[in-house]
């Protein structure tokens, strides 16, 4: 079977900077793929370049959503990857901190619904239907994740670790069958990451696919079925958690000696 | 609650501002006759004012601060914001709404028809405001050219009524569309500009299409302009003045609903949301598959279409349109409605519209000093208010009572 | 050719012209990002400070090279003093505000300043004395270029390698640059920002005040609303140019002059603004954060 | 050498801050800990005089500095590594590291301490000519510690300085943390999520929750406290 | 005694063209002043409402419709031509007579749309008429270069230019046509432009400060170039401003009137009053003045047939000597005659 997802010779340059090099990557249906390496490795790039942020100076994204063709992802603007059915969070929070929670995620059901202008100012009975529809299926995203009681609070009020999940429900409002984590653990601290660790099983029960950038090596290699070790924009290793564990470029590079401290 | 040290304080300030109109407020030179007029007497007014507004403002923020002290102590409550409360609160505002609305049904039975005339005006920058506040407050995108779209409309009624004999009727969709075309036109090259940058091109815009109408004679009539446009007719009948004007009142009460209605319905749909959204953080949007530009220029096209539709309303009330009506202080004022409002607030932008232009026709008292005023209110607006008047009202969603008792707080 | 040469000189008096006021409008945008409308006002308050000194002086018997000094130094005082009680009054209260709020504030300032002005002098135009006189050797290229557009072309030149110098490598120009970019991080490093913004405001102010000096000599006429339109004009030609980059802001001021002067020559002068319009539309299309300005990728 | 007596922060009308008090020794490392929203990093802006607490005092060497701006706080010494990194995004890194010694006026030392900087980090000697704003999340936090560094500070607040970086790094910092407390004798101030690696490094801890210092004591102990454990630990 | 006889003194007196309105009310001032300390008119006092329509077409139907609810008798104005344009039918459909000072779009009185307009200063075509016999006749120029200001006086001044020099039959051609932007700093281009084409004489439509500033850019030039303008160059402060430069300059203005009593009377209250020279249409607004409170005396009722009547068929004694209204309502005898700058001074050339 085609993998999900399908990166071949991805680079990527700043300038002068080779941000990415040639990088070559897979994500199956239904795994959870993790992408680490140290700070700078190009990881975040990987993800922009994935989503039509950035245009990737050569290379191919392939997508194969489980039952249709493969597609190129290459040139697609950031909310056609969507459509498509990619969906992201942002290493950085980039929630819409003056809307509520409930229409932070709203706001992801926009590219799966219709409804126009006219629809909007006459409010005919599929435009309603459908507005109903929206908040419903919000509500149960948020419940889900576990914000639920917070829907009428604004996103910027919201502590740190409640954000980061915010991020992930609007994201999974999209409805996408692969989601692109961006370190969804910093800032949390052991007991949160470990709620994390749960919610992101549960998606990946839902018959998600994800995609995961994280420093925390507890979740990484708890949660992983994967995973690819970037340095320098380069691959330098890729395996089972068991396997990049040991694997001595990587503790070079990445992981240090003893990892139990981290 | 004034201290011997505020006292000091102040007096510097009435030195420094002493300095400071010196030579403007104090000197009077004709450079001509070469003849100096000193007018220390200026120098004494500018110092009890300084003064003043130093103290006012001391004592303005002196009182704020024990507020804070007593709600902190629990002395007394804190007191909820009179905007919000307004409008949160049905028992206070059904009220207040029917006697408002009542005002203004019986507007013109009880005042003159020059109150009636200026409440007129005023009601067409409610409706420029409100149109501008769906592309500035609600997505976001500063555009200090919307006078352009007015003077698309208004010129399309003038030329096409003038040209073709086409009625206010008629014109007032083509009058609209017209301008959301130009909307279009102009949204498409420069919609992906950030924030500033969009502003300054649109303020070109604005003055390319002045410039375009005052010098291409053949096509506008250029700088003199065109007269003996229309009024609105009523059934083919000939109105006095007076009742043309208490007519195109009316006229303007239903239009400044219309837009209530349809710019209300448009905040609260998927669309709105989308724009609001946008206005917050543009690559987010896109990355939850918001059609940025699409988006952009839907809200650009709508807001264009108000300015239309009322610079035909402008037209027809006037009867003579000529450039020099579309200025860029025109788009300046209309920003000023839509920010002091609130951005995004309805209720707010009708406020700030009424205001704001009622104001210099109330001050025509002052004359030679209604525009200081109006440059000073502006400043002092916006420093003690800087959210306007009415801060923008979140919205609420329905929440099926299936999930409700889930979501009360544990 | 010599109409060329001609039309491009004067292409560049104008250019310089805007860049003097222009310069000021993209230091204050660069460090607190505001369209400062107010400023053309403090250029047109340089330039009625400059006529009422210079008119006094010389009632009063001052000579000519003193009273081009003093009225200089007098202009460059008051413009900046304004300019900080401006910034004081109406910018520094609303910092922590929405992002449109200033710029209300900024058009309430431009109008007050205007109707003040006019209040307090006259709303006729007063002529200003020639205060750059006609140098000799400037006499056989009289038809191209006079002595004033000399002298506002090399002081243009002289500030703006002066500004970039302070900017680039001095320590207040550092200081400028970092409360610009992250004013909260600014004021973590040890950078006094309130002072420096003042300090932003008072030399842009300084400069606005030489230019209307020299503007206004260079005229010969002046009333309350000059600073209005040369504002606007500054303005676009700072946006240009990539607004924030001092640079930018000359580059920019020179081709819009250039381009006005060219459309006129060439086509007609009825359509000058609608040219300068559409090239900054043009530009910007094409590069959108200006000619010198950096269109940084968001790294998101 | 800091002490926080009652002090209460606001943000507008909210109140983040409870009559927080504590107290800090020359040369001590103290770590605060808490859950997201305790009110970490409102407690550190505070003493940077960024927030001002709305009553209560704080003591710099006995003398109170809860009303100075917060250059006057940073000339006296204390810097802050603020959380989210705050690196000025169009200054190199170069001059990123120089503004951190805006306040110095010893140029040799400040030449000697930048060689020391890039001999830490040598990534950032890699990248001094870039804009800050180009660097990965880590390399930035990696500037922004070299950024606070640079001014020599004698008491020094991290606010989540392990955000982010990879564990590599992470561990490198901390070792930096105990080597300058150490051969500097630089005063630390750390917040951190991380509260294992925090309380490892720190000789006291305070915990603070919804804006009130609930438990201090020494590191050891609270690292041994069973509700410590549970609820920061995630053992 | 009776009820007060409310005049209406409608134009800009704020903003960036109120030095064009103001002049207006002072002389309305300075006349009802006189009129009212003689016991006012038939009796009646007489009663200034000032109103401000800063020359916006928009505002000055605000100001009209206040006059009119304010049951003005008759209104002094407007200034600009574009607001008079849109503030005359209010007072039309109100029966009230309008006269202004300034406003001289031939439109207002040719087109018959405004049966209650009329005005004290004469319209742009005769103006244009008389520079461009001046420059062909007098000074026998045969390339002239027409610019103007873009405004609705500048351009339609220009615009007639134009057109008269073109049916000229030969005996000249306009080598350039052309738009300055008001307010601009610089107009060192146009100039240019003026010298490559090869003008011999430049006619400009507009005002003051537009033309000293080209003058003196020609003159910069070292150009020698005639420099022909009108009413609103005709000011004094022109002169001031251009200095040396306006030496030789041509503008045309209503017939010099500084000799006529009446002139010299007002100008030396004014001198008094305000210790300033009067501004623009002064002499118009004192002669608009004159002209409607006689009208109003002689008319013996506010009604505005009457007073009509009277204004088309006697004479009143103004600053530009006894005039009466045509049908159109333009004053008989007030013409324009040419001016030059000579030693600091506008003299009547003829
Ligand atoms: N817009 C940009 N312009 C220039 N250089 C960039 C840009 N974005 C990223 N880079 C560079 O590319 C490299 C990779 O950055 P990236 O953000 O992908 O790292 P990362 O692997 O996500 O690191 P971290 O774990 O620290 O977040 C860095 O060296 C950074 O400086
Ligand atoms: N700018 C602000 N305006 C209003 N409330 C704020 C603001 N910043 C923080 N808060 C609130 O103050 C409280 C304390 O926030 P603070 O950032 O100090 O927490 P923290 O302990 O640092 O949390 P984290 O671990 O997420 O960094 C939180 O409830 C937060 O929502
Ligand atoms: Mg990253
Ligand atoms: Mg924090």
């Amino acid at each position: 079977m085609e993998p999900l997802l399908n990166i071949i010779g991805l680079t990527m340059d700043f300038g002068g900077i080779r941000a990415l090099d040639s990088l070559d990557l897979r994500v199956r249906h239904g795994e959870i793929v993790a992408l680490i390496g140290p700070n700078g490795a190009g990881k975040t790039t990987f993800f922009n370049c994935l989503t039509g942020i950035y245009k990737p100076s050569a290379g191919d994204l392939l997508l194969t959503p489980p039952g249709k063709g493969t597609r190129r992802l290459n040139g697609l603007k950031p909310n056609k990857v969507t459509q498509q059915g990619l969906a992201r969070t942002f290493q950085n929070i980039r929630l819409f901190p003056n809307m509520t929670v409930l229409e932070n995620v709203m706001i992801g059901r926009h590219c799966r619904t219709r409804a126009k202008v006219l629809g909007a100012i006459f409010r005919n009975h599929k435009t309603v239907l459908e507005e109903k529809e929206i908040v419903r299926l919000s509500l149960e995203i948020l419940e889900k994740i576990g914000l639920a009681d917070m829907y009428d609070e604004f996103a910027k009020n919201l502590p740190y670790g409640a954000q980061r999940r915010l991020e992930i429900a609007r994201a999974l409002a999209t409805d996408p069958f692969m989601l692109l984590l961006d370190e969804p653990a910093a800032g949390m601290n052991p007991q949160e990451t470990s709620e994390l660790d749960d919610l992101i099983t549960t998606i990946r029960d839902d018959g998600l696919s994800i995609l995961l950038i994280e420093h925390d090596m507890k979740l990484v290699m708890s949660l992983s079925d994967y995973i690819f070790v970037l340095d320098y924009g380069k691959k330098i290793a890729e395996g089972t958690p068991e396997e990049i564990r040991n694997n001595p470029a990587v503790i070079k590079a990445y992981l240090g000696e003893d990892i139990d401290n981290a | 609650m004034i201290s011997f040290k505020d006292i000091q304080k102040g007096l510097l300030v009435s030195l420094w501002f002493v300095f400071l109109t010196f030579p403007l407020m104090v000197i009077k030179v004709n450079p001509i006759e070469r003849v100096i007029t000193w007018r220390w007497q200026n120098m004494g007014w500018v110092a009890l004012g300084s003064f003043c507004y130093y103290l006012a403002t001391k004592i303005y923020k002196a009182r704020k601060l024990a507020r804070q002290q007593q709600i902190k102590l629990g002395l007394i409550k804190e007191r909820v914001d009179w905007g919000q409360r307004l409008l949160s609160e049905r028992k206070i505002y059904l009220p207040v709404l029917i006697v408002v609305g009542l005002g203004f049904l019986i507007f013109p039975l009880v005042l003159s028809t020059y109150q009636t005339n200026i409440m007129v005006t005023a009601l067409m920058y409610v409706v420029l405001g409100l149109g501008l506040n769906i592309v500035v407050g609600v997505a976001g995108l500063l555009d200090l050219g919307y006078v352009a779209f007015y003077a698309v409309g208004a010129y399309s009624y003038a030329l096409l009524n003038m040209h073709y004999g086409l009625g206010f009727w008629t014109v007032l969709p083509i009058g609209g569309l017209l301008a959301a075309s130009f909307g279009i036109l102009l949204g498409f090259p420069v919609l992906r500009l950030r924030g500033d940058y969009l502003a300054i091109v649109t303020l070109g815009f604005g003055e390319i299409i002045r410039l375009i109408l005052e010098n291409w004679n053949s096509f506008s009539h250029g700088p003199s302009g065109i007269s003996n446009i229309p009024r609105p007719g009523f059934l083919g009948l000939h109105l006095s003045l007076g009742h043309s004007i208490t007519y195109m009142y009316y006229l303007m009460i239903l239009m400044v609903l219309f837009t209530i209605f349809v710019v209300n319905r448009l905040q609260n749909s998927r669309i709105g949301r989308a724009w609001f959204a946008l206005r917050e953080d543009e690559i987010a949007c896109q990355a939850m598959g918001i059609d940025k530009t699409r988006t952009k220029l839907t809200a650009f096209a709508l807001g264009a279409t108000w300015a239309g539709m009322v610079g035909v309303i402008f037209a027809a009330k006037t009867t003579f349109v000529n450039p020099a009506s579309f200025t860029f202080l025109e788009s300046a004022i209309i920003l000023c409605i839509v920010v002091l409002g609130g951005m995004g607030s309805i209720i707010g932008v009708i406020v700030a519209a009424l205001i704001l232009i009622l104001m210099p026709e109330y001050l025509r008292a002052f004359s030679d000093y209604r525009m200081l005023v109006f440059g000073a209110v502006l400043v002092i607006m916006m420093v003690f208010r800087p959210q306007g008047i009415i801060a923008n009202v979140r919205r609420t969603y329905k929440i099926p009572d299936a999930i409700k008792p889930k979501l009360s707080r544990k | 050719m010599d109409y060329f040469v001609e039309l491009f000189f004067s292409g560049l008096t104008r250019g310089s012209i805007y860049a003097l006021i222009a310069l000021g409008y993209t230091m204050v945008y660069g460090i607190i990002g505001l369209i400062n409308f107010a400023h053309g006002e403090i250029y047109m308050i340089g330039a009625f400070t400059a006529l009422i000194t210079s008119t006094v002086l010389s009632i009063f018997g001052f000579p000519l090279p003193a009273i081009v000094i003093l009225t200089l130094l007098a202009s460059a005082i008051w413009a900046s003093a304004y300019g900080f009680t401006v910034e004081k009054l109406a910018y520094q209260p609303l910092r922590n505000a929405p992002r449109l709020s200033p710029l209300i504030s900024a058009i309430g300032m431009s109008m007050f300043l205007q109707n003040y002005v006019l209040l307090a002098q006259t709303s006729d135009f007063l002529p200003f004395p020639a205060l750059i006189p006609d140098f000799d050797f400037m006499e056989p290229y009289a038809g191209f270029i006079g002595s004033s557009d000399m002298v506002i072309l090399v002081t243009t030149t002289v500030v703006m390698l002066l500004l970039t110098w302070l900017i680039k490598f001095t320590r207040t120009g550092k200081a400028m640059r970092a409360t610009a970019q992250d004013r909260k991080m600014a004021m973590l490093v040890g950078i006094n920002v309130d002072n420096i913004i003042s300090i932003t405001f008072v030399i842009g102010s300084a400069l606005a005040a030489i230019g209307g000096l020299l503007i206004a000599s260079h005229i010969g006429q002046i009333n309350f609303y000059i600073g209005f339109i040369a504002g606007i004009k500054a303005f676009t030609a700072a946006v240009l140019g990539g607004i924030g980059s001092i640079p930018g802001a000359v580059l920019g001021s020179f081709i819009l002059g250039l381009t006005e002067s060219f459309a006129t020559g060439y086509v007609s002068s009825d359509y000058e603004d609608v040219f300068a319009f559409s090239l900054l539309v043009l530009i910007l299309i094409f590069r959108p954060a200006g000619i010198l300005g950096k269109a940084s990728i968001e790294k998101v | 050498m800091l002490e926080l007596k009652n002090i209460c922060t606001y943000y507008g009308n909210i109140q983040a801050l409870h009559d927080i008090s504590l107290k800090i020794e020359e040369g001590d490392i103290i770590t605060l800990i808490g859950a997201n929203g305790a009110g970490k990093s409102t407690t550190l802006m505070s003493i940077s005089g960024i927030i001002p607490p709305r009553t209560g005092e704080i003591l710099f060497k006995g003398q109170p500095i809860h009303n100075l701006s917060p250059d006057k706080i940073v000339a006296l010494g204390i810097c802050q590594v603020p959380e989210g990194r705050h690196i000025f995004p169009d200054l190199t890194v170069a001059e990123n590291l120089d503004m951190g010694a805006f306040l110095r006026k010893d140029k040799e030392q400040t030449t000697k301490d930048l060689d020391y900087i890039y001999d830490l980090f040598p990534i950032l000697k890699d990248r001094r000519n870039q804009p800050g704003g180009n660097l990965s999340g880590g390399e930035q936090q990696m500037l922004a510690i070299s950024r606070a560094l640079m001014a020599k500070p004698q008491l020094l607040l991290l606010d989540e300085p392990s955000m982010g970086l990879a564990p590599l790094v992470t561990r490198q910092i901390f070792d930096i943390i105990k080597k300058i407390n150490r051969e500097h004798n630089t005063t630390i101030f750390l917040v951190e999520q991380n509260a294992n690696l925090a309380l490892k490094v720190a000789d006291r801890g305070y915990v603070l929750e919804t804006g009130r210092i609930t438990l201090h004591d020494k590191a050891s102990t609270l690292l041994a406290d069973e509700d410590v454990q549970k609820a920061y630990l995630g053992i | 005694a009776a009820d007060p006889i409310k005049i209406g003194v409608a134009g800009a007196h704020s903003g960036d063209l109120a030095s064009y309105g103001l002049p207006t009310v002072k002389a309305a001032e300075l006349v009802i002043k006189d009129i009212n300390a003689k016991g006012g008119i038939n009796g009646a006092k007489v009663e200034l409402l000032v109103e401000d329509d800063v020359c916006k077409p928009e505002v000055a139907t605000n100001t009209a419709t206040k006059l009119v609810s304010q049951k003005v008798n008759v209104v002094i104005g407007h200034i600009c031509s574009g607001a008079t344009k849109a503030a005359l039918p209010i007072y039309r459909d109100a029966g009230v007579i309008v006269m202004s000072p300034s406003a001289t779009n031939p439109d207002l009185t040719q087109s018959g749309d405004y049966p209650n307009f009329y005005r004290t200063i004469a319209s742009d075509d005769a103006q244009a008429r008389t520079e461009v016999d001046f420059a062909i006749n007098n000074l026998k120029v045969k390339k002239i270069a027409v610019i103007h200001d873009k405004g609705d006086y500048g351009k339609g001044l220009a615009e007639f230019a134009k057109k008269f020099i073109e049916q000229s039959g030969g005996k000249a051609e306009v080598v350039l046509f052309e738009g300055v932007t008001p307010g601009a700093v610089d107009y060192s281009a146009v100039v240019q432009k003026i010298k490559r084409s090869g003008a011999e004489a430049v006619i400009f439509g507009g005002y003051h400060p537009e033309a000293s500033k080209i003058v003196t850019q020609i003159r910069k030039k070292r150009m020698k170039t005639t420099f022909i303008s009108d009413d609103g160059v005709k000011d004094d402060t022109f002169i001031k401003v251009a200095g040396k430069n306006a030496e030789g300059v041509y503008a045309t203005g209503p017939a010099d009137v500084s000799s006529n009593p009446l002139t010299k009377k007002y100008r030396d209250k004014h001198q008094k009053a305000y210790k300033a020279e009067p501004g623009a249409f002064f002499d118009n607004a004192v002669a608009a003045t004159l002209a409607l409170t006689n009208a109003l005396a002689k008319a013996g009722s506010t009604d505005s047939a009457a007073i009509a009547k009277v204004l088309h068929t006697q004479d009143v004694a103004t600053p530009f000597g006894d005039i009466r209204f045509d049908k159109k309502g333009d004053a008989i005898g007030v013409g324009f005659s040419m001016y030059q700058v000579k030693d600091g001074k506008y003299v009547q050339v003829q």
